[in-house]
């Protein structure tokens, strides 16, 4: 396994909007992430989560502030740049190179990455824990959601990130699955000293691993805190969990 | 004896927007090919021989030409009627002449037969043979003091409309040139750039004859009263029928590539009709196509061989040029393009002043040679 | 470069793509038919520029750009070949790096552009380019294009025969050969992904305009290549043999040929030309004969023409191609 | 001024000859689609037909436009009833179907007609002058028609089911199926719409220019200019980039000349789509 | 109202369903639970006809549904939202949930879009937006509205909760809820067994394409909740 922790920086946000057009996403959001440390964002339906991974990791421009890597001001970086300087994403619908087989898919996330601590050595201990190993040969849009939901999570770790972006890893995945979830952050956190911001929807997950959460709503920190402190504020709970308890499987 | 066979190769346009001059040229190659068929075929030394021709697509492309020329010599065609076109011209003048072939070429280019090339003949005179003349005659018809003259902005349109203007101008007349992108289908804009210059009068050159149509019938609806000249391509009943008829038109004059009102010309559709069987295409290129293929099987039998073309090519120069159609004409050639091998028959001037058809005279372009 | 299935042979495609060019190149010795031997040397011009075409579809790319850099590649050529020597590999050099120079910054402009937007900006450049030959008559000659090239030489040695030009398009075919497949090899995996998913491999770390940009000005440098040879055996530049519209031409020979292979441009390219020439004698229907060739293709053999017979193929040997997969387990950790 | 404001008016007129032209092309591309390089056969076939019929059956010209309309319509829905429906999916084969239909058309339209132009005239002639300032009554019915053509087209597909159902089957056709939409019915007939309406120009239009069998070939090249550089499958997108090519065409050529007038609109049209890589009208629907 | 007789599915080699038997009452909501890749959307495919089945007989309405297409089933009024959304991108909201009414008659058109209105508000906010633009949740409330927009007799729903969060849950809930009181047929799976099971009458757990247990929710919550039936 490799050591990784070395390269490791911490992501800040400083005051980062997006607008579309008309429509604000989100204002100001000011955050940080240590190395190794792990913040997950909640928040309803289009408060504009995937929007901030979408800023954080290069696909769109703010519209206003700064995004620090370490020291460094990586603010409107492209995608790739991003990646190469290890911010890396997970999407929130599978995505993976469909017509090519799990081992591809991987070479692809090592390759392309250029990363030095990148290794099928790396990884081969986790392909086996998230269920991939026996299938390497397969395509991947023959795997099952489930699978092919762990590739594209297992194929944004393969490029060795500093800060790790994932959206949704758990939804659609079936209860013992998730724990999956839980075992590769805990790896990118452990063994490579990954910055780690968390977008999900399943509030057991949240609760399990997150030291802190931040709520998003209506594009603003409507709260941000231990997570039982968070999820138990009236606020949140009115704009986000609902009157009825329905959360979690 | 009825094994000797001669082929007659074709190569020019049979697809694309020039099809109608690749067609006329077959059509004129045929003619002469049947008419020597009727009388038992071709005497070549003692036997004599069974006329075909082949044709070949060259699509207009100078590569689509040589593939031709290649494709002939492969069947072992030594003559060839042909090509049309300006690019053709000039890529299957190399070819050819590795190959050992004879072509005849209509192509108006500057350097469509060159002294370095002795087995490229040109079928009909040049721009630079017949513009001077008509140009001239033109000015003492019309009086005209300015003109534009339109055409494609590649080489077949280029290399004929700047020889008429240079013709325009050695007359007096005040001469600009405008070109057009091929493939344009709407000229308005052109039409209004044209009229700005306020000319008196409008040469459409080589313009495709249905490109010339447009430009003729836009001009007049835009109030254009001037001259409108066509030296250059054939096309005349389109620009009649697109302006709406003779009168709409009012003046114009354009080329005749031979000197059609002649009887002789005139004849030769109706021996045409009665050979092949159905009516000739409605294209003068063909006349030159069927004087052309005349000569070059006189020359084949005086050389007496099918095979070298060095040596009928000798026999095409030292033959008078004398057509039953055509009437005489001679080689010329010598001060425009440095070698002598243009067949020339007098040219037509077409001409129609205001609303009325007047015919076509003829005109010696002698003093040009 | 970790994961990457090193030490691979080069693919029977491969090979038998360059066992194609050293044919074509003894085939002078095979006969003297000129038609054969026309139509070889425009097979292999059409091969060349077909690679073009088949560089930048492995990228999800369709450009029309191919008659406009085989024009850079043969004026360039034929201007050398006139005023600066005839020797084969300075003249096969300049006519694949000018066009090569030229797409460099031209990429980085339009590579952004992705489908059909990027296919109306390659075609319009076909054109732009065109009407520049027009009106440049100074350098390229406008409308007439340069004539009386001299013949190209090598080792003192002059190729103006038949065979000799088509000997030396068969060199160039070669050299388009090994060029377009150790691109297409060393890339494989950067193309393929950009292929399928531009945004994934992005936010992997692939440079993707780094990527395209190389296939663009490699694929530029082939039309260039094809372009010269086109001049050779024409001894003429000529504006008429780079009309945007032929790009169609080339499109079709990679397409129906099948673009999964390096072979595919080859074999698209001897079909259609092959068919163009004998329907060429048919007389105007000629189009018309090869309309039908191509729905024909289309419709019978899905994938182009090397597609098809893949398919045929791995259907009939399904068992050891599982086989093969399952013994690349070892080269994991 | 004068010149100017001249120019301006035949910009319009291109502009609306164009935005006719680009209509079908809109349809068939942006929402099948499918490339269809055999557009520029439609439109001479169109301009055939409606010869045709006014000259050897001696019908009146509106009743030989409508003959034009219905036979390019047939032809277009029993080409993509038998070709191109197999291969829907796949944009390069339906490419190459369609320039194969090209060839076997244009060959056909030669073979059947001879190479000449014809004699198809405008049933009206004569312009309307006012103010130093003309305009062609065939121009002006031209441009009655394309409005028309336009509002049509628009209306079917952006405020009918069977426009929506187009639009779906494009996006995603399996779950277009899922609710309820026949692809083998629509598609047929979408592109039978398509084509109905390049025959339509055609029957319009080639009367005004030239008809020969090869007047399509240019066609293609401006349909496709113009509905790119309008924003893919934008109706309204094309109708505007229309009209700009159109100025920008009439302006360039008057000012300019002929052949570098093309020049400066094609610089012009590489620029804008280097400047809006999505077309003018173009919106990026799918995101990361 | 709907039987699936011994129906079983392959993809090439794999086999997705082995003879699996279900039956769904009319007026009922049956609820599909299983691990990912035990085949619950394959089934579900498989009766909208979106996969062929290798053998076996699905039954609609007293109707074998084998001989027909995707499309005239949809048409014989089933209703179906596909896993991960797949909303038409290029579509704007309004015209998604339209398309779901394809072919109903304007009338009835306008009544469904002023229901599901009412239903979920972002529907009217957001009409003029393009669906490939609004973000994952929201485009999963656009799948639902487009399938439940003809009011069909079965609805076919894979995972209708994936990506939403809590609040928004119980609002979908409240819709299907809504859908029962019109009486409509529901066959549903969902990863998020406990919302889901709140609305279902009846269950099956589906394990290796097999049925492992079937009964009434209250028989099979404490399996579905558990880890076991894995
Ligand atoms: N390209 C775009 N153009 C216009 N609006 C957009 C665009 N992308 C996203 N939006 C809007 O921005 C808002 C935030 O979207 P985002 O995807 O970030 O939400 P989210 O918090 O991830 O929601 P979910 O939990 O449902 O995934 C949404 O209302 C969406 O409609
Ligand atoms: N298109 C396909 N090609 C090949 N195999 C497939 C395909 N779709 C599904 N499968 C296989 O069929 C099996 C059942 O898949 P299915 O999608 O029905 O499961 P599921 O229960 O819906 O799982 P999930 O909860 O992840 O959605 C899996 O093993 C899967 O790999
Ligand atoms: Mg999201
Ligand atoms: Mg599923």
């Amino acid at each position: 396994m490799s050591t990784g922790g070395t390269g490791a920086a911490r992501l800040q946000l400083e005051g980062v909007s997006k607008r579309f057009g008309g429509l604000q996403v989100f204002k100001d959001i000011t955050f940080e992430i240590p190395p190794g440390d792990l913040l997950g964002v909640i928040g309803p339906n289009g408060a504009g989560k995937t929007t901030l991974i979408n800023v954080i990791s290069g696909n769109l421009p703010p519209t206003q502030g700064r995004i620090l890597l370490g020291k460094q001001n990586v603010t409107g970086k492209p995608v790739y740049a991003m990646s190469r300087m290890g911010v890396v994403r997970s999407f929130q619908q599978t995505n993976v190179f469909r017509n090519a087989s799990v081992r591809e898919n991987l070479a692809r996330a090592l390759r392309f990455s250029g990363a030095e601590g990148g290794s099928w050595r790396g990884i081969a201990e986790l392909l086996e824990a998230l269920g991939l190993a026996a299938r390497l040969e397969e395509p991947a849009e023959k795997l099952p959601y489930g699978l092919q939901k762990m590739l594209g999570l297992m194929m944004a770790y393969a490029t060795s990130p500093k800060v790790l972006l994932l959206d949704e890893p758990a939804a659609g995945l079936e209860r013992r699955e998730r724990a999956r979830v839980d075992a590769l952050i805990d790896h990118a956190r452990n063994a490579l000293g990954c910055a780690v911001l968390l977008v999900e929807h399943d509030m057991e997950l949240i609760r399990r691993i997150c030291p802190r959460i931040m709520v998003l709503e209506a594009g603003s920190v409507i709260a941000a805190g231990a997570p039982d402190e968070v999820l138990s504020r009236p606020d949140v709970i009115e704009a986000y969990l609902g009157p009825g308890d329905s959360e979690g499987p | 004896n009825s094994g000797c066979e001669l082929k007659l190769g074709m190569i020019g346009p049979l697809s694309g927007a020039a099809t109608s001059w690749g067609v006329a040229l077959r059509s004129g190659a045929e003619f002469g090919a049947a008419e020597v068929n009727k009388t038992g075929g071709l005497p070549v030394g003692a036997e004599k021989c069974k006329v075909s021709v082949v044709s070949y697509d060259s699509k207009y492309t100078a590569d689509g030409a040589a593939a031709g020329a290649n494709y002939f010599a492969s069947q072992n065609v030594k003559f060839i009627i042909g090509p049309v076109g300006s690019p053709e011209a000039t890529g299957i003048k190399p070819v050819a002449q590795r190959n050992g072939q004879i072509t005849f070429s209509t192509a108006y280019a500057k350097n469509a037969i060159e002294p370095q090339f002795p087995l490229a003949f040109h079928e009909l005179s040049g721009p630079a043979t017949w513009a001077p003349p008509l140009a001239k005659a033109a000015k003492e018809k019309f009086g005209f003091q300015s003109i534009v003259c339109v055409a494609p902005n590649d080489q077949g349109g280029t290399d004929i409309a700047s020889v008429d203007a240079e013709a325009y101008r050695a007359v007096g007349i005040k001469a600009s040139e405008e070109y057009y992108q091929r493939g344009t289908t709407n000229f308005a804009p052109i039409i209004q750039r044209i009229l700005n210059q306020n000319p008196d009068a409008v040469d459409t050159a080589s313009s495709p004859p249905g490109d010339a149509a447009t430009m003729a019938k836009q001009l007049r609806e835009a109030g254009f009263n001037g001259v409108i000249g066509r030296l250059g391509g054939p096309g005349t009943a389109e620009i009649i029928r697109a302006v709406g008829g003779v009168e709409k038109l009012g003046n114009f004059y354009w080329l005749e590539i031979v000197s059609t009102d002649d009887p002789g010309v005139k004849a030769l559709w109706e021996e045409y009709k009665e050979l092949m069987g159905q009516p000739a295409p409605d294209n003068t290129l063909m006349i030159p196509a069927v004087a052309s293929s005349r000569l070059l099987l006189k020359a084949i039998s005086k050389a007496g061989t099918i095979d070298d073309a060095a040596k009928v090519a000798e026999a095409l120069r030292s033959l008078p040029v004398e057509d039953k159609n055509l009437g005489k004409g001679e080689w010329t050639g010598q001060k425009i393009y440095g070698i002598n091998q243009e067949l020339s028959f007098p040219v037509g001037m077409g001409l129609i002043i205001n609303g009325k058809t007047v015919g076509v005279q003829k005109i010696d372009t002698v003093e040009a040679r | 470069m970790t994961g990457r299935r090193r030490g691979r042979l080069v693919g029977a495609a491969e090979i038998t793509a360059l066992l194609l060019c050293v044919v074509a190149f003894a085939t002078p010795w095979l006969t003297h038919n000129l038609f054969v031997l026309s139509v070889i040397n425009q097979i292999l011009i059409a091969t060349m520029a077909a690679y073009s075409v088949h560089v930048m579809l492995r990228m999800n790319l369709l450009s029309f750009a191919v008659p406009a850099f085989m024009a850079m590649g043969g004026f360039a050529g034929a201007l050398v070949a006139k005023h600066g020597g005839t020797n084969v590999l300075l003249v096969g050099g300049v006519s694949f790096l000018v066009p090569a120079l030229i797409a460099l910054p031209l990429g980085i402009l339009i590579l952004r552009l992705r489908g059909v937007y990027f296919v109306l900006v390659t075609y319009i450049f076909s054109e732009i380019l065109q009407l520049l030959l027009f009106e440049t008559p100074h350098l390229t000659g406008g409308s007439n294009g340069i004539s009386g090239i001299p013949a190209a030489t090598f080792l003192a040695q002059s190729f103006s025969s038949s065979a000799a030009v088509l000997q030396i398009a068969a060199g160039l075919a070669l050299v388009a050969t090994v060029v377009t497949a150790a691109l297409c090899q060393w890339c494989e995996q950067p193309f393929a992904a950009i292929d399928e998913n531009e945004t994934l491999a992005a936010s992997l770390g692939l440079v993707i305009w780094r990527f395209k940009a190389l296939g663009f000005v490699v694929a530029a440098g082939l039309a260039g290549l094809a372009g010269l040879s086109l001049v050779l055996m024409l001894l003429t530049a000529h504006p008429s043999s780079f009309s945007p519209l032929s790009s169609v031409n080339y499109i079709t020979y990679a397409i129906v040929g099948g673009r999964a292979s390096i072979l595919g441009p080859a074999v698209g390219s001897a079909l259609l030309v092959f068919a163009g020439n004998i329907f060429s004698s048919q007389g105007e229907y000629s189009p018309g004969f090869f309309g039908v060739l191509i729905l024909l293709v289309v419709f019978i053999a899905r994938g182009g023409i090397t597609g098809a017979v893949h398919t045929l193929w791995s259907r009939r040997r399904k068992q050891p191609a599982s086989l093969a997969a399952s013994t690349k387990l070892q080269d994991l950790a | 001024m004068h010149g100017i404001i001249s120019a301006g008016i035949i910009g319009i007129g291109l502009g609306a000859q164009y935005a006719l032209l680009a209509l079908g092309f809109t349809l068939i591309f942006g929402v099948l689609g499918v490339v269809n390089f055999a557009h520029g056969g439609f439109y001479v076939l169109g301009g055939y037909v409606g010869y045709w019929a006014v000259s050897s059956a001696g019908l009146p010209y509106p009743v030989a436009v409508l003959a034009a309309v219905v036979a390019t319509a047939a032809l277009g829905y029993l080409f993509e009833l038998v070709f191109v429906e197999r291969f829907v999916d796949e944009q390069l084969a339906t490419m190459m179907l369609t320039v194969g239909l090209y060839l076997v058309m244009s060959t056909g339209v030669l073979a059947g007609f001879g190479p000449e132009p014809a004699d198809f005239a405008f049933p009206v002639t004569g312009s309307w002058h006012g103010g130093g300032f003309f305009i062609p009554w065939a121009n002006l019915i031209v441009l009655g028609v394309c409005v028309l053509a336009i509002a049509a087209v628009y209306l079917v597909l952006y405020r009918t089911d069977l426009g929506r159902a187009l639009r779906a089957l494009a996006d995603d056709r399996p779950v277009a199926r899922a609710q309820g939409i026949r692809p083998h019915l629509l598609f047929p007939l979408a592109f039978a719409l398509a084509t109905g309406l390049a025959g339509l120009t055609g029957a319009v239009v080639t009367p005004i220019l030239t008809l020969s069998p090869h007047v399509g070939d240019s066609v293609l090249a401006t349909s496709f200019m113009v509905v790119i550089l309008g924003g893919l499958g934008s109706v309204t997108g094309s109708t505007v980039a229309a009209f700009v090519v159109g100025l920008i065409e009439a302006y360039s050529d008057v000012y300019l000349g002929g052949s570098k007038g093309a020049l400066a609109l094609f610089l012009l049209v590489l620029l804008i789509l280097i400047a809006k890589p999505s077309g003018l009208f173009g919106r990026e629907a799918r995101r990361a | 109202m709907l039987e699936i007789d011994r129906l079983e599915v392959r993809y090439g080699g794999i086999t997705a369903l082995r003879g699996i038997s279900i039956e769904v009452k009319e007026g009922e909501t049956v609820l599909l639970v299983g691990a990912n890749g035990a085949g619950k959307s394959s089934l579900i495919n498989a009766v909208m006809g979106l996969v062929p089945a290798e053998s076996g007989t699905i039954r609609f309405a007293n109707a074998d549904l084998s001989s027909l297409s995707c499309d005239r089933r949809a048409r014989a009024g089933i209703g179906y939202a596909p896993e991960g959304r797949r909303v038409f991108p290029s579509l704007s909201v309004t015209d998604n949930v339209l398309a779901g009414a394809f072919g109903l008659g304007r009338a009835r058109q306008s009544e469904a879009l002023s229901w599901l209105h009412e239903s979920f508000p972002l529907l009217a906010e957001r009409g003029n937006q393009l669906a490939g633009q609004l973000s994952g949740g929201e485009q999963q409330i656009v799948a639902l509205a487009r399938a439940m927009a003809s009011f069909p007799k079965l609805l076919l729903l894979d995972e209708p909760f994936l990506g939403l969060a809590p609040v928004w849950i119980a609002r979908i809930s409240e819709a299907i809820r809504a859908m029962q009181r019109l009486g409509t047929t529901i066959l549903m799976t969902e990863q998020m067994a406990r919302p889901a099971l709140k609305l279902a009458t009846r269950g099956y757990v589906i394990r290796g394409g097999e049925v492992r247990r079937s009964g009434p929710v209250a028989e099979i919550r404490d399996l579905a909740l558990a880890d076991e039936y894995l």
